[in-house]
């Protein structure tokens, strides 16, 4: 869990978290109000405020940056494909079941909107993320009077969710010992076997 | 029997691409107006879930640890990688799991606080998108799925079909609310928002169903395990 | 020459991916047959350089050898060095993810891919030789801690390898236990296994081990027979460990010329041989 | 006269729902101010005895005593009750469950209801204690075990409790951490704190302890002062636990009269002094 653990050590720790919450959010509002170069200059602001600041490896940031392409790519161009009546208006067509699919001009000026909007937003999260620890933003949260039963659950999973990992990584590593994932037959039974005493222990300890 | 189903489970797990990440919504994809409404469609059942809970609680205080792990539990599921030949890899959501053992108003709040956390802790989902995601996968899900265990129960249909069923139309109605989500924010120019929906329904049924099914699967074998403890 | 040496570290160091440094250049060539104590505090790498032995981790610089020869981390030669090198690792509630204690025990083997007769066969021994038979069927969560112990400890056994790992074996068990899976791992050495273990019990170490090696923050500080690298180890920091209490009781016997000054003992028997 | 237990388990008797017999007409008086142990293989009864001494377990048969009187299990007492028995677990990754430390510590003190500037005090304070005031703002999965532990005990230790109960609390602790909770301990003593704890080391009860309990199977089967207790405990079955080395030894020395037979030595130094 390698952003929880940037979360604690990164150098903007200290900061209020008032202040990093206020900032990714004003920033976030930003986004969707302004225009595409507005969203290019928030994305370099925040790599530059959390490598350069923060002190976050930029090849952390940058592979942090790749998990929601495959999202962004196929949605994105799910939307830009359409059905077209007028071939003319379309700049790439082409016929699938004697129906004319293509992209037209105005759905790349949306598509690119939307790219580098969703890819803004998301440079706001990962600041936000990197250098603010959960513990704290549960404690902002409890200032903005968020009922006591929601933030006592959210403690709770936080803290056992690293029990469980911590768990779940040493059954795995017991199992690749006694060679459960030397192959790919092994690979399946081994980690149905993990899921289930994963969860017949956190039962258990419950 | 349990064998093949533990092997089709993950056999289909494999199958299935990388796209199992997109049933979150990521973050800044969707229109402001349309988080805000989200958000809005969400609360009244997150409320009616932390009631219930906060009820629950105050009749046997040791649920609240029980949650605790429920929900640790389907956060390090959604982070398990599962091997395979590509390196590709895909995650069960465990929403038709919770909503069989806790009921589905308790899996309102448990799936807002792991989506937040998948958000902050995985980089998967947002923020903002925090509202959409949890409708679809915390509260259309959660609500398919034990409604429809119940019903099959009632009817008389065997224990190991009412939680298939549960767990896999579930997980689809979970897609198709998505789709919804993103086809009523981004109307295609031409056929409006039904040709989006299509569109978004046809990608998802590609790559979802499987997941489905296997989703299904592995919840049998679960709540069948759990029982004979 | 190199032969008598079945497991090999080589200037080996490791880094975990948050930057910690676990390992910082590590010897330590264990001879075939022997029984081995690792001693150190928490934290010094011990369970790490386990890790190595069965190529579990990588070292980022130097080597493993086996038998002489450098492990090149190929799937098949990983295989065979996993089926060789057993680790009973130290929580047994841990290691055992299985229903039942055949199913946990026949884990290795299945893997393996022996045929399913001798899968069995190979199982029923393993209980024998760790006296679990009577718990065949019984689910695992219905264990007592000390059963765990040995159903950890058959887990390992039942892949017949070479050289046991045994990181903190004797930890939580009643003086019983302990009695009891030292007697196992005694036999094992009488059947030629080699057994490496870790422990935080010096007493126990000295008395059991024909070589300690004593590590601290990733390195290996001192290493030799217990008598000799508790007797003469004056630069050791004791602030980490202490000297075994046998060893301390004879210095003062010594001191005072009740005791021959000849052998140094390692067990209360030999102490009171000392005597004069 | 009654005055000087401050808490006693009179007859108590407990079984399991699933009908295990876990306790079976215990009896212990534990006096105000002492250091007990309490020793017994796995699955002696230990623990259950423990959660009847805070009211968690309600004894089948028998009772519960705390400061003379007769533990009536109502709400309001039982609060009372948990406030001045506190245990600390074996495990501190299960009784830990908070995000951070002082979140986990200040648990306690804010359930009992005292304004946040106390309860913030308080914290401060067991945090000194123990010797963990750097980790305040540090996650709890971000620590070592040992640091686990010493913020378990912490949780405790801010309670302020009148007796302070301890389930195994050395096991994984490496020798210098055995050292800094053993320190911690006496000065709660000294303190004017009582404290009960169990362990499987033997030598580590003899030298410590002021009072020896030794269970097993659910019964206590020999008390008194630990060289009391070791010396002349002839109808123990020594199978399930063993003497102390250092009485062992002195044993020895004894019938070789190398040593003055006046008084059982319960610690190395006292050895010394002890030979002619």
């Amino acid at each position: 869990m390698l952003i929880d653990s940037y979360s604690y050590t990164n150098r903007m720790y200290n900061v209020h978290p008032v202040e990093k919450l206020l900032f990714a959010f004003l920033t976030m509002i930003l986004c969707f109000k302004f225009d595409a170069y507005t969203n290019i200059a928030v994305i370099i602001l925040m790599f530059v405020v959390t490598v350069f600041k923060a002190k976050i490896p930029a090849k952390v940031y940058i592979k942090l940056m790749l998990i929601p392409y495959s999202f962004l790519i196929i949605s994105i161009l799910t939307l830009v494909i359409n059905v077209v009546e007028d071939k003319s208006i379309a700049l790439v067509s082409f016929n699938i079941f004697g129906i004319t699919l293509g992209i037209t001009a105005k759905g790349v000026s949306t598509a690119i909107i939307l790219f580098f909007r969703a890819l803004a937003v998301v440079s706001c999260l990962y600041f936000l993320a990197l250098t603010t620890p959960v513990v704290d933003i549960i404690n902002v949260l409890k200032k903005f009077k968020f009922p006591s039963l929601f933030l006592e659950l959210l403690q709770l999973i936080y803290r056992f969710i690293f029990v469980l990992i911590q768990a779940a990584d040493d059954i795995y590593i017991s199992q690749d010992s006694r060679l459960g994932y030397a192959t790919l037959k092994n690979g399946y039974r081994s980690l149905g076997l993990l899921i289930s005493s994963l969860f017949i222990k956190s039962y258990k300890d419950s | 029997m349990k064998k093949w189903m533990l092997l089709t489970a993950f056999a289909l797990l494999l199958i299935a691409p990388q796209i199992a990440y997109s049933m979150h919504i990521m973050e800044g994809f969707l229109p402001l107006k349309w988080c805000i409404i989200w958000d809005a469609a969400s609360l009244p059942f997150v409320v009616v879930g932390l009631i219930t809970i906060n009820k629950k609680v105050k009749e046997n205080p040791k649920l609240k640890m029980l949650l605790g792990f429920a929900g640790a539990f389907a956060f390090v599921l959604s982070a398990l990688k599962i091997p395979s030949v590509t390196g590709s890899c895909s995650h069960p959501t465990g929403v038709g799991l919770g909503a069989i053992l806790f009921g589905p108003f308790a899996m309102s709040v448990l799936g807002l606080i792991v989506l937040l956390f998948q958000a902050l802790l995985l980089a998967h989902g947002g923020i903002t998108t925090l509202g959409a995601n949890t409708f679809s996968m915390a509260i259309v899900g959660p609500i398919a799925s034990y409604y429809i265990f119940k019903g099959i129960k009632k009817a008389g249909g065997p224990n190991w079909l009412a939680v298939f069923l549960a767990a896999s139309i579930g997980d689809l109605l979970t897609y198709v609310t998505t789709s919804f989500q993103l086809a009523i924010a981004f109307p295609a120019e031409v056929g409006g928002f039904t040709a989006s929906f299509l569109k978004f329904m046809g990608i998802f049924a590609v790559t979802q169903v499987p997941l489905a099914i296997s989703e299904g699967l592995l919840t049998v074998l679960v709540i069948n395990m759990l029982s004979s403890y | 020459m190199k032969e008598q040496f079945i497991l090999e570290a080589i200037d080996v160091s490791f880094e975990y991916s948050d930057g910690t440094k676990a390992l910082d250049g590590v010897n330590m060539s264990i001879e075939k047959g022997k029984k081995i104590a690792v001693l150190g505090p928490n934290g010094a790498g011990k369970t790490t350089l386990f890790l190595h032995f069965n190529g579990i981790l990588k070292p980022k610089s130097g080597k493993i050898l086996y038998k002489g020869e450098e492990i090149n981390y190929s799937h098949s030669e990983l295989v065979k060095l996993r089926k060789n090198v057993g680790i009973v690792f130290q929580n047994p509630d841990i290691q055992l993810f299985s229903a039942s204690v055949y199913q946990e025990i026949s884990f290795g083997p299945m893997n393996l891919g022996y045929p399913e007769n001798i899968v069995k066969e190979k199982v029923e021994n393993a209980m024998k030789e760790t006296s679990i038979s009577h718990l065949k069927d019984k689910p695992t969560h219905f264990l007592s801690y000390g059963q765990k112990k040995s159903v950890s400890i058959a887990d390992i056994i039942v892949m017949e390898p070479e050289v046991i790992i045994l990181d903190e074996p004797t930890v939580y068990l009643d003086p019983k236990h302990v009695q009891e899976v030292m007697g196992l791992f005694d036999k094992l050495v009488d059947e030629g296994k080699t057994l490496i273990l870790s422990t935080h019990d010096v007493d126990f170490a000295y008395s059991w081990a024909d070589y300690i090696y004593i590590m601290k923050n990733g390195k290996v500080v001192a290493k030799g027979e217990p008598t000799v690298v508790f007797a003469n180890a004056k630069e050791l920091d004791w602030s980490d460990l202490r000297k075994p209490m046998l060893l301390e009781i004879y210095e003062i016997l010594k001191e005072k010329e009740i005791v021959n000054g000849s052998n140094i003992p390692k067990n209360i028997e030999e102490l009171k041989k000392c005597i004069k």
